[in-house]
């Protein structure tokens, strides 16, 4: 793997970043929703899905973007974000409905579009897709060797968008990469409910592309395969599907109560989080020495700390700004 | 009579359960209908009594199991099929307007498509642009589907044991504010008695939900109770307003509306959908073409042209509330009346 | 001023093809508009000239090109994506709705979608009910996107070189029956002076086709010229119609109907697309709505609320001509007018 | 293969009908339309899609067809139609837009619909999987052995609902046929600018399913893969993908100028006709022996001509008729 330790170290403070994210937005969300659970009230009303474990699908791919390489995220897509290094301080604040967000507060927490860093949402399944396939016949035909890396949960595979997208992108050899976030789970069906047959990665065979499967959330699996990939997608070569075994450390949304989930399964998953096998593969590889996690850490943790706090400093926008931007 | 009070969710997976125990053909099918029980409540433990066969999850394949509806329909089954949300029409509407509802035509009457398509509409939750419409008008432009609207529990049950029944494919929308979830707030109005046996509610006639003499507010789904508050306050006031709920789009009730307007001579239409090229302006321009005596111009109350947003001060701006209503109302009282000369 | 006559596709290539040679951002995108030219001839010549990295044609995948014309547009380019004919919205609209037309007020404006979506709309060649649709309303009812229909060559150019320069989404809708296709029956009056050097039609902008003061007839697209057809007819028995071309749904021309309606005191508005909750109920709403004085109550002459048969008498029974909006017409000068009291 | 010699002169008998049908409807086609051609005039107007030379496809898999299998066509479905046992008359009659018609003129040439032996048409592409899935579902829930089986075109493999469809059958285990006809364009576009990968039939695999792959449109390769196939179905082991190499010998439509096909690849094809390919195998079978190919022909020809005079003849509905029959 030809990874310098810099990206390394960005990855795993990445990681936490997303983690620590995601554990203090599940905070967060909470607030104004006690005693009695109300969707609509608090600091940040509205559906909430988090990506608590989902990690390594992030940074894994993400470390080999540049600014100019376009993401489409789906519903869940805070991890991405933060790994394609959307502003967190405006992402958070977009989340929270302020003025002060990427959006205005238009959009939330579904739909975070940062021009800067070419990263886009949508909360319909698979509709990521084909804006990754656009984005990459854009660069093609305006002699970039940017590329778009579409983000999907196992779920989506199962809408016809995908199969569409994935076609075109492999007919026309655009650089796009499928990241296949496999957590099992589309809301309450699992996998083996709703896909037929063997991994999602095989369908790549039927287009004649390179399908991945990354077990067990393994980042640095995930990075040597996306590495790969991403070249190929810059080369001009054509797409891939890169399917990762990824766990869901939460709820479809904050206030599932998850009783379609076998007993024991989440605590499982838990015992093998990837982010402290990430750690320890670093420090193993001699990447983090003395210190440097701890660091990463803070790090992390202030950035975090510095979005949130901006978020709730920030003004709600004037009610009649409802009204704007639907043209330009 | 029962005192049975239920919320419109129960009401309505009350409706399905005694059709189901009925009619050996009935099964449900959709994503997350099963443990679940349905996002909105829908299916709430029918699984259990009925089983995997026939209270099916899906695959997120709108297309195929929507269109999967639609064959089942025509060999003998009667799906009911869930859309979660009617935003994602946009995936599979092939499937329901070409499809479910041009095969009896196309067939020349000789097949029918017994086919329900639930699905749940409407915001005011912060769930933004792609999660919080209602799209009501997109359905009822469309030939050949029923499209079907309740705002309360009596009639989510009646309307849908009726929509099961029915030969045809019925669009049938239920309001997230209606059902009664336990997650978020709710219109206490539309939880109401429910008579255990089974029942129907007809199509095509208006609900008058209050009666008044001097403006006639039409309207349907979360907008009924809206309105009723806006009736409230506007009683205070010594504005007695009229309220009817259009329950069905398709079929749509003409003649009761006009009977109403010819009453109050004013009319004010309201409804949760987007206000252009929708159902506020097939009210009034099915108004305007009786000819009905007016003494004022009519109005309309509707949810912006405009996405819906997702940031709660926007989102509550742009929805129309009883505020809004009764605002509009008093501009019509006070409205000067359109001059018709010979 | 030129004096060269050009069809309706004609004129669109043109636009097409100006606006290619000076922005090479604009490509365009669909099934069967390379070495075919477009079923409709939409994008005839332009591969000769452009080649095929910027005349694409693709796979039957509606949900993914168009989606990839968002994606190109938000990163540069300037895509026209051809959805064949529009009644396969149905497989794509997710694309259209909730991403082209809305990304932009998702993003807060910091991104726009510079995006033509054209696709041939109508009936009357037996068609039947899937390949003969209008459904203007279907798309003018749903916000964040321009939604344009020109009648005729020289608007068909203007505007669409309007739409190419425009940085938001606008659908374009053409009918097939002003195309001046070689293989079916044409209207002459679509086929007009285009000026050669490039130039715009403004969109909410309504056109008056004809001047008249005893009523207004507000239509659209084919309808236009079965409108002045009645208009000669209703003209020698003394009526002058006065036909105004709404050209765009979105931005509607509000203000350009009343003045019409203001000054002739008689609607008549004609549609091709369904009747009920579709564009002829906006038209007669915002005139009702703006309480202007009448001398009859509004009528509508549309397609009925049916699927569209295949029989040639079956459908040409159904679709409004000349002959029916000219009885429309009689009936409106006739008609009593409604009463409106203080 | 298990083919009683009566299927086998049925299959020849079908195809003949075929042949003479799609050539008869292509002349009737032009009448009224000439000396300038107008697709809204003469005896029939509207599009036309025929399908001379896809016989294979129809008779090779509606060959273990019963009344109550479900067959669901696209635009191109006449050849399928008469396979199935559509009551040539009634469709006949339909696609003139007479009232004795199977919809009394309501459906036309791409909405056929015939409730007696479960046939319908939808116009979309790959829209008939839907439908096509959901019959086989009925017929499981109903504890029936009735399978089902969708027709599409290689164009229409590249629509998401193809994909949808497949892996909702496999994942039940219905059985749906999924039959490819595959006879290189889609309108105006090759298979090679359109769907991307190996073959088709490969794309089964993605969802662990069968795909077969029948070449040089071989009416006795695909007679043995389709009994497979409906063994298959019926038992409830689940669907299969059958791609056919066929042959398109007309337009896409009547009135198609075909600048687009390479100079020769029709008459190349023609070359290679399979209906006296099929007549040979039955010769050399002793399946026809002296003047049976004869008496088969004849018969077809009559099967035709009497469906055309009873077109003719028939009535126009009335007018008013256009209202009814949108609900019943
Ligand atoms: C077309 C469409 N259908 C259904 C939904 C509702 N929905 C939102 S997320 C989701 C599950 C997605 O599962 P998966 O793709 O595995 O992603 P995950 O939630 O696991 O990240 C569903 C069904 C939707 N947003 N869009
Ligand atoms: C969703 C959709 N997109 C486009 C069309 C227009 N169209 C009709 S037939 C056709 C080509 C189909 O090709 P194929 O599937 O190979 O079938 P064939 O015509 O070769 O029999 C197209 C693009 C349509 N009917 N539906
Ligand atoms: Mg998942
Ligand atoms: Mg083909």
């Amino acid at each position: 793997m030809n990874l310098s330790e810099d990206r390394l170290k960005w990855a795993y403070r990445a990681m936490v970043t997303a983690r620590i994210y995601e554990e203090t937005i599940a905070e967060i969300y909470m607030e104004g929703k006690t005693p009695k659970f109300d969707i609509a009230a608090g600091t940040i009303p509205g559906e909430m899905h988090l990506a608590a474990g989902q990690e390594p699908c992030a940074v894994g791919v993400c470390a080999y973007l540049r600014d100019s390489d376009a993401v489409t995220a789906p519903h869940r897509p805070h991890h991405v974000a933060i790994a394609k290094g959307v502003d967190l301080r405006k992402m958070t604040a977009e989340i929270f409905g302020k003025k002060t967000g990427l959006s205005h507060g238009k959009g939330g927490h579904m739909h975070l579009f940062d021009r800067d860093v070419n990263f886009t949402c949508s909360g319909i399944v698979a509709q990521g897709c084909g804006p990754a396939v656009g984005a990459a016949l854009s660069a093609k035909m305006q002699g970039r060797d940017d590329i778009a890396v579409s983000y999907v949960g196992e779920g989506a595979v199962n809408q016809g968008g995908f199969h569409e997208s994935v076609n075109l992108a492999a007919l026309w050899d655009l650089g796009v990469i499928f990241v296949v976030e496999d957590n099992d789970w589309a809301i309450s069906v699992h996998r083996k409910d709703a896909a037929a047959g063997p991994r999602i990665a095989d369908r790549a065979a039927g287009y004649g592309i390179p399908g991945v499967y990354i077990e067990d959330n393994d980042t640095v699996a995930l990075l040597k395969a996306a590495e790969e990939a991403v070249d190929r997608a810059r080369r001009g070569d054509g797409p891939t599907i890169i399917q990762v075994e990824t766990y869901r450390y939460m709820g479809h949304f904050q206030g599932d109560a998850e009783g379609y989930r076998p007993d024991g399964e989440k605590e499982a998953l838990k015992e093998r989080d990837p982010i402290p096998r990430f750690k320890q593969y670093l420090v193993d590889e001699g990447v983090l020495a003395n210190g440097d996690a701890e660091k990463l850490e803070a790090e992390a943790q202030e950035t975090v700390d510095d979005a949130i706090a901006f978020a709730r400093e920030s003004e709600f926008p004037e009610p009649e700004d409802a009204l704007t931007h639907v043209f330009v | 009579m029962s005192e049975r009070r239920l919320t419109m969710a129960k009401a309505m997976v009350e409706a399905i359960a005694q059709e189901m125990r009925d009619d050996e053909r009935v099964f449900v099918m959709g994503e997350d209908v099963g443990p679940y029980g349905g996002i909105f409540d829908s299916t709430q433990g029918l699984l259990d009594e009925f089983g995997t066969e026939r209270i099916r999850d899906t695959p997120i394949s709108e297309t195929s199991f929507i269109g999967a509806g639609v064959g089942a329909a025509m060999s003998g089954m009667r799906p009911i099929v869930e859309l979660m949300f009617v935003d994602f029409f946009g995936v599979c509407m092939d499937a329901i307007y070409n499809l479910s509802a041009k095969n009896t035509y196309f067939s020349g009457g000789n097949w029918s498509v017994p086919m329900v398509i639930m699905t749940a509409t409407g915001g005011g939750y912060s769930d933004a642009g792609q999660h919080s419409q209602c799209l009501h008008a997109t359905f009822a432009h469309l030939p050949g589907m029923k499209v079907v609207h309740p705002s309360n529990a009596y009639d989510a049950k009646g309307m849908m044991t009726t929509a099961i029944r029915d030969d045809n494919p019925v669009f049938y929308m239920f309001h997230k504010g209606l059902q009664g979830l336990g997650w978020m707030w709710n219109v206490p109005g539309a939880t109401t008695n429910v008579p255990k046996e089974p029942y129907t509610v007809p199509f095509g006639e208006v609900g008058v939900r209050r009666e008044g003499s001097d403006l006639t507010i039409v309207t349907l789904g979360l907008m009924v109770h809206r309105s009723l508050d806006a009736a409230k306050k506007l009683s205070e006031e010594g504005i007695e307003a009229e309220v009817l709920d259009l329950r069905t789009l398709v079929p749509l009730d003409r003649e009761g509306v006009l009977r109403s307007v010819e009453k109050t001579g004013r009319l004010l239409v309201v409804d949760e959908d987007y206000k252009s090229y929708g159902v506020t302006a097939e009210i009034i321009a099915t108004v305007a073409e009786a000819g009905t005596t007016m003494h004022a111009p009519p109005k309309r109350v509707a949810y912006p042209d405009i996405p819906i947003p997702f940031s709660r001060p926007l989102e509550q701006f742009a929805l129309p509330d009883a505020d809004d209503i009764a605002s509009a109302a008093h501009n019509l009282m006070k409205g000067a009346p359109s001059t018709v000369t010979a």
